[in-house]
């Protein structure tokens, strides 16, 4: 499978395994998954709940060392958080600084980039505006609903210009509207912009709808299941393409892919064959 | 119920009638109960001498107390020597301050080096600032600059563990988020560290604060110099009871109006923390 | 990260439900030399800054020496001749006990105090001022009136101890419990848990972090309070002891009782780090899991 | 004051004394007054602390350039190696049973008539191992006690009247303005262990650094010359020392008419610091016989 | 509309407003909402984001006091937390007691309710079992991923038994194959033990497949806008009833009313005709 159309590769994962030593018990979250990320691709990331997906982020946004294997961006192999790179995180009440406002929030990485404070102050204005959020640019996050909050995540790392996202389950607490209109919005700067985009998300819609490619990530012991390119017009609307028929062809094979994922034990990073059910695979995590 | 509610600037006052109410609260209350406090205790401690619980010549009912307070208070001397206190308070709590605050975070951020520090900081945490009194006045004889080095050395490390407790409290998620932005170590300690640590750094100064009054006020009373604790040591070998029971009142009485000023500053830099919105809203 | 050892061709792990007895050592992570030489690393740790210090007291000392700093190995004599003998029994100890018993009572007060102010907007705001009154008030200065209420034997050296080191916890505990995560209080409402379990599971213990921080200072304010309390109306002690040294010119005995006191501060704190370990395991856990660990 | 002979001040050299705040340092208050040490070519400036504990290393530093101590810490301070001399005396005991300066009280209602009853009492001292429990040693040995029965407790002077009324100590030592206090309120004076150990001891004296002394013998003979005729002039005029003392200490204007003065001669008496030192050695303050000669400039 | 059914009223919202005072601009975050629910009715809840539902969720929960309004619940005024209700937070993360590992999590509002020892582990291990996390029972909650960390928010309300369940989008950090599970789940106790259930989202196909009424709420100044109820048979499948035709029918109803929530002024609670767009309306929360 090569995904790396006419760019080169952004992003290369090879042989990932990450062991937490935290617990009792050790916990194997990822166990090997190789795959890369040409310069300016959109992939999704899918995965059964615990299969190792925010694990996998933070590895590449070298916030944590890999037990074993490599990340390399750009060619060189990340250890610490790389300049360039926003991450929108899961946990995205608790990545806000609850002691500054939704602006102040949005602008303090622009200013670590010594942006001009007009250049800050429009972009700042630019994204808060994507997001929906203008009338609250003053307001602390903690006076913000869930969704807000998570907007606000949002909004800080598009105004941030990074030439990778990554965003874990960023839509998780919005309505069905704005979910479609962020969806909209991740595609126009993606394709303005020329970023590389790595997005986890749950909704297998929303997956096939964003992606240029969807990795299917297996239950634990994860590796990487499938890999299935979105061959979609790059031009995509909430309308038509949902009511595309490969769209639907698209969606049941994703969706069939993480049923099996979660029910098989994934064991190689094979095609939607070979699988056999096995229902305790989702207590298997913990290494002893 | 048609509301305009297409604009967000459209002036719409809301409720105006609710606003006004929780000023008035914030902002007459609590002072008022504090002085029922207050008046609690002085009443018990009218009430204590006044039944001859204890001897009113060794322990003077607060209404005498007071009274000799009231007196002494017209002096000039009495405002010298506050003065003076407050002078030696200021700068001992400055200097401790600066040094802990600047030690403790950079320690804390360094988790490897401060390992070895650990054991030195509490042996030497314990070593009582009074013991030290000979020691400084060798050094620096009597004058302000003992005082200094007592208060100094006792507000230190209370601020200085405080500020080490705040950096370890940091929310890990709040740190990466600062660290995937590419927030440099000073822009992080400048943004997420400080903080987080600022409640920790607030009860630290408030302690440090009446410990640096403390021990601005024991060495002016054993070391001599001028202050109020000099006043202290002139009425305790002289057996003026009185005065110097005014004399501690009057040290109280700079206890509480330090912490007043404390907990102003704390409603200001800590706005947005749990602790104080918690009583802002709901 | 130590290198992974691969875990064999793990099937399906079983599940771990049944943990420890399928526990195929995972091939050891950190085998024992390692052990050794953690212990190594630790004691350097422990050491190192230390010896240094002493080595430039020493140095400076042999150059410079003064009547009031004397040499190292004076003081190091002093301390084995006045320290190993009964005086460990006569003085030490029951300043030892003393101390303890303090700092417990203040722990208790303290604590309990705290969650109340903490719990009560209104009760603070009555109760503020006066403790902040009665904190500002040196210690020394109230000993005459403890002795008052008191009298002269421990009790009063145990009051003067409560009445120092109550403050970092108190204060401690009153911010710890104002900041208590108001979701996980709302939880807690919803399921009913109230009373003292409320008190057991859920203010106590997220406040912890803040507490420690507390109850640390106050094991050290203890120390001190320990001596500053022996200056009044004793007749032995360690504290007692050193403000004897002192006044009989005995320089080197007076540091020797001032090493004490640290060592003995040292080797509390090493016993309260063993204790914070276990009560905020969580907390340590949670921080080291984000960093991956 | 560091250096501070070279400190002109209007012809006046500047001197700071450490004393404490009682009633035996009278006299050099007395003097400044008086100008005498002016006279000497001396600007005496005195600084007052509440205990002991900042002037000898005041005086060890040159903070101070003299202090006042009572005799049994300065001998200490000399065995212990400290350089300090005696510039002259400091206050002396009036001598007369039952009306010293100090003395050792017992409640009204007590026990004990005589030292020899404090056997098995615990008496209040306000520094243990110093002048006090030495010389209230000595009047239970000559009243005929064991003075090895005695408990001594520390307590600070300004504590005692307290402790004896709420009869939580046997028994205290008290000094003036504490002695009249005590008094007053009715309790009774058992013994005046000044007078007990020897009728002329010399109780405290002033003193210097040796090295300072050695430095500049002259200055240091001006002052002891001032010092000397400011104890002269204290002993002659015990009424101008009741109205000094009002100005250096709070203590209650009844108190200081009744107040008992002490003498204040201007030589040390030998002998007395002789028997004192003696004491000292049978008590185990020292553990030989100290060598009084170089401990008197 | 009377959807009572057969039953009495279990809970009565009335007139219910709730401003916020806590920053510079007080925020009415509900204006005015009136509605109730049946004994044993299931209800789903969808609104545009920051319109108010975890605000009116809290209300109803008795932890917070409304501005104006009340809540009544069984005929009891609502002024504190009643027994017998279960809430899932939104901020699931942060409802956990990060102190105690899961299975204590789990028991502890069992405790308070005095079970015998046997009977709690009975619920515990049940319950775990029913969200797939049987196997971590002795992790702690920041052991977990963000999936499993709202799995046992959800095991903890649902072992406790409660007459009254209040859910704020408990699923919105799982994978879409627990996601169908969980459903069913919820609707399986609810079928079987006659629980009363307010139920958050905003997945417009998981309002319709799991509630017997759908409420949709306006965006601020926030009120019922519709009240739609789900004529589906009461026997549910994830495959069959997504199919049904009237299912397709009433999802594209709750998404028109949901747009026209987020778009429009929704000034009346009527029904889907009389809208007119108006983009800036969400930034309409705060007022000054
Ligand atoms: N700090 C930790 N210590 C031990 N185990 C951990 C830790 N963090 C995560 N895990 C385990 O690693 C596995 C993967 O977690 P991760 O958060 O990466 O999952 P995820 O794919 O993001 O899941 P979700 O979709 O639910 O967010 C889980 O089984 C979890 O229990
Ligand atoms: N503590 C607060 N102080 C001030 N305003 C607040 C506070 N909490 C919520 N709000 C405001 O109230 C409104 C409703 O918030 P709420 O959390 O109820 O929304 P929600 O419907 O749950 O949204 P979401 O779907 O995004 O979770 C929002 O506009 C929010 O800004
Ligand atoms: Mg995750
Ligand atoms: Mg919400």
């Amino acid at each position: 499978m090569n995904h790396q159309g006419e760019h080169g590769t952004m992003l290369k994962v090879t042989g990932l395994q990450k062991v937490y030593h935290g617990g009792a018990a050790d916990v194997e979250a990822v166990r090997d998954l190789t795959f890369d990320l040409a310069e300016g691709e959109l992939v999704c990331l899918v995965g059964p709940s615990g299969c190792g997906k925010t694990t996998l982020l933070k590895c590449i946004a070298g916030l944590m060392p890999p037990t074993s294997g490599t990340v390399e961006l750009a060619g060189r192999p990340v250890t610490a958080p790389p300049p360039d790179m926003a991450v929108v995180f899961q946990e995205y009440g608790r990545s806000l600084f609850a002691w500054m406002t939704v602006r102040a929030n949005v602008e303090l990485p622009l200013k670590e980039k010594k942006l001009t404070r007009a250049r800050r102050a429009e972009l700042v204005a630019e994204s808060l505006e994507a997001v929906g959020l203008t009338a609250f640019a003053d307001a602390y996050p903690w006076q913000l609903s869930g969704g807000m909050q998570q907007r606000v995540a949002i909004a800080r790392a598009i105004a941030y210009e990074p030439q990778v996202l990554l965003m874990d389950e960023p839509f998780a607490a919005v309505d069905a509207q704005t979910r479609a209109d962020l969806e909209d919005l991740i595609r126009t700067i993606w394709r303005r912009m020329g970023v590389t985009v790595l997005f986890v998300t749950h909704d297998i819609d929303e997956a096939v709808y964003l992606g240029e490619r969807v990795l299917v990530l297996s239950s634990s012991p994860t590796v990487v299941q499938d890999d299935i390119t979105v061959d979609l017009p790059a031009e995509r609307d909430q309308l038509t393409t949902r009511q595309d028929e490969r769209f639907t062809e698209l969606r049941a094979r994703v969706y069939a892919e993480i049923q099996q994922a979660k029910n098989g034990a994934g064991s190689t990073p094979a095609g939607p064959d070979d699988h056999a059910g096995d229902g305790a695979a989702q207590a298997s995590t913990a290494v002893h | 119920m048609t509301a305009t509610s297409t604009d967000s600037r459209a002036p719409d006052p809301p409720a105006p009638a609710r606003s006004p109410r929780r000023p008035a609260r914030a902002g007459l209350g609590r002072p008022l109960l504090g002085a029922v406090g207050i008046l609690a205790l002085l009443g018990l401690w009218e009430a204590v001498p006044r039944l001859g619980v204890v001897s009113a010549r060794y322990l003077p009912p607060a209404t005498d107390v007071l009274a000799a307070l009231g007196v002494r208070a017209t002096t000039p001397g009495f405002w010298t020597a506050v003065g003076d206190t407050l002078a030696g308070w200021a700068l001992g709590l400055a200097i401790a301050f600066t040094a802990a605050v600047v030690l403790g975070f950079t320690l804390g951020a360094l988790p490897r080096i401060r390992a070895y520090t650990n054991s030195t900081v509490d042996f030497l945490r314990p070593i009582p600032s009074v013991a030290l009194i000979p020691l400084a006045v060798l050094l620096y004889g009597t004058d302000l600059r003992s005082t200094l080095l007592l208060v100094v050395y006792a507000c230190f490390w209370l601020i200085y563990i405080q500020v080490l407790y705040g950096v370890a409290d940091v929310d890990p998620v709040a740190e990466q988020t600062a660290r995937s932005y590419g927030l440099g170590r000073l822009a992080r300690v400048r943004y997420v560290v400080w903080p987080t640590t600022l409640p920790y750094l607030m009860t630290g100064v408030r302690l440090a604060a009446a410990v640096a009054l403390i021990l601005s006020i024991t060495a002016q009373l054993v070391i001599g110099s001028p202050g109020i604790g000099r006043e202290i040591a002139v009425a305790q070998s002289s057996g003026a009871v009185e005065s110097v029971y005014a004399l501690i009142v009057a040290t109280g009485a700079l206890g509480v109006v330090i912490n007043i000023g404390v907990r102003v500053l704390e409603r200001r830099v800590l706005r947005w923390h749990t602790s104080v919105r918690g009583e802002a809203t709901a | 990260m130590s290198q992974p050892t691969q875990t064999g061709p793990a099937a399906p792990a079983p599940a771990p439900s049944a943990a420890g007895t399928t526990r195929e050592a995972r091939a050891p992570r950190r085998p024992r030399v390692g052990a050794a030489r953690r212990a190594g690393s630790r004691a350097l740790h422990v050491l190192l800054l230390p010896v240094v210090l002493i080595g430039v007291y020493a140095y400076a000392g042999a150059t410079s020496s003064s009547y009031y700093t004397p040499t190292p190995d004076l003081i190091a004599s002093a301390f084995v001749e006045l320290w190993f003998s009964e005086r460990l029994f006569t003085d030490v100890l029951p300043s030892l006990a003393r101390l303890l018993t303090g700092f417990t009572l203040a722990a208790l007060i303290g604590v309990s105090l705290g969650v109340l102010l903490g719990m009560s907007s209104l009760v603070r705001a009555t109760l503020e001022p006066v403790l902040e009154f009665l904190r500002a008030i040196p210690p020394p200065v109230l000993v005459p009136l403890m002795i008052l209420l008191a009298g002269i034997d421990d009790s009063m050296k145990i009051l003067v101890i409560v009445s120092g080191c109550v403050w970092p916890i108190l204060l401690n505990t009153v911010e710890g419990v104002r900041a208590v995560d108001p979701v996980l209080a709302d939880t807690a409402r919803c399921y009913g848990i109230g009373g003292t379990t409320r008190l057991r599971v859920l203010i106590l213990r997220s406040a912890s972090p803040q507490i420690m921080a507390g109850l640390r200072l106050a094991l050290a304010l203890a120390i001190i309070l320990m001596v500053i309390s022996e200056m009044f109306a004793s007749s032995s002690g360690l504290g007692f002891a050193i403000v004897q040294f002192q006044r009989s010119f005995a320089i080197p005995e007076m540091w020797a009782g001032m090493v004490l006191l640290g060592l003995i501060g040292f080797a509390l704190s090493a016993l309260f780090e063993l204790a914070e370990s276990r009560v905020l395991y969580w907390y340590r856990g949670l921080r080291a899991a984000h960093r991956g660990e | 004051a560091q250096g501070a002979s070279s400190e002109e001040d209007g012809g006046l050299t500047t001197l700071t004394a450490g004393v404490i705040p009682i009633v035996d340092v009278a006299p050099v208050y007395l003097g400044v007054e008086q100008g005498i040490f002016a006279e000497h070519g001396i600007d005496l400036r005195l600084e007052s602390g509440s205990g002991g504990a900042a002037i000898v290393p005041g005086v060890i530093s040159g903070e101070f350039d003299l202090g006042f101590s009572n005799l049994v810490s300065l001998i200490v301070a000399r065995e212990e190696g400290l350089p300090l001399v005696t510039l002259s005396n400091g206050a002396t005991t009036v001598g007369e049973q039952g009306a010293d300066f100090g003395g050792v009280f017992v409640p009204a209602d007590s026990p004990v008539e005589s030292a020899a009853d404090l056997e098995g009492a615990t008496v209040a001292i306000n520094n243990l191992n110093n002048i006090g429990d030495t010389t209230v040693r000595e009047s239970v040995r000559e009243a005929g006690g064991d003075p090895a029965a005695v408990e001594f407790l520390e307590l600070p002077f300004p504590d005692m009247p307290a402790a004896l009324e709420t009869g939580q100590i046997d028994a205290v030592w008290a000094v003036e303005p504490f002695a009249s206090i005590i008094r007053e309120s009715g309790e009774r004076e058992i013994a005046s262990n000044f007078v007990d150990t020897h009728e002329n001891l010399s109780v405290a004296a002033y003193f210097a650094a040796e090295p300072r002394v050695a430095e500049d013998p002259e200055l240091f003979d001006e002052l002891t010359a001032a010092l000397e005729e400011s104890l002269a002039y204290a002993e002659a005029h015990p009424d101008e020392v009741r109205s000094v003392i009002t100005t250096y200490t709070e203590i209650d204007q009844s108190v200081i008419e009744e107040l008992t003065l002490p003498r204040f001669p201007a030589d040390i008496d030998t002998d007395s610091v002789q028997t004192l030192a003696d004491l000292m050695v049978e008590d185990g303050l020292i553990d030989s016989e100290p060598d009084l000669d170089t401990l008197y400039r």
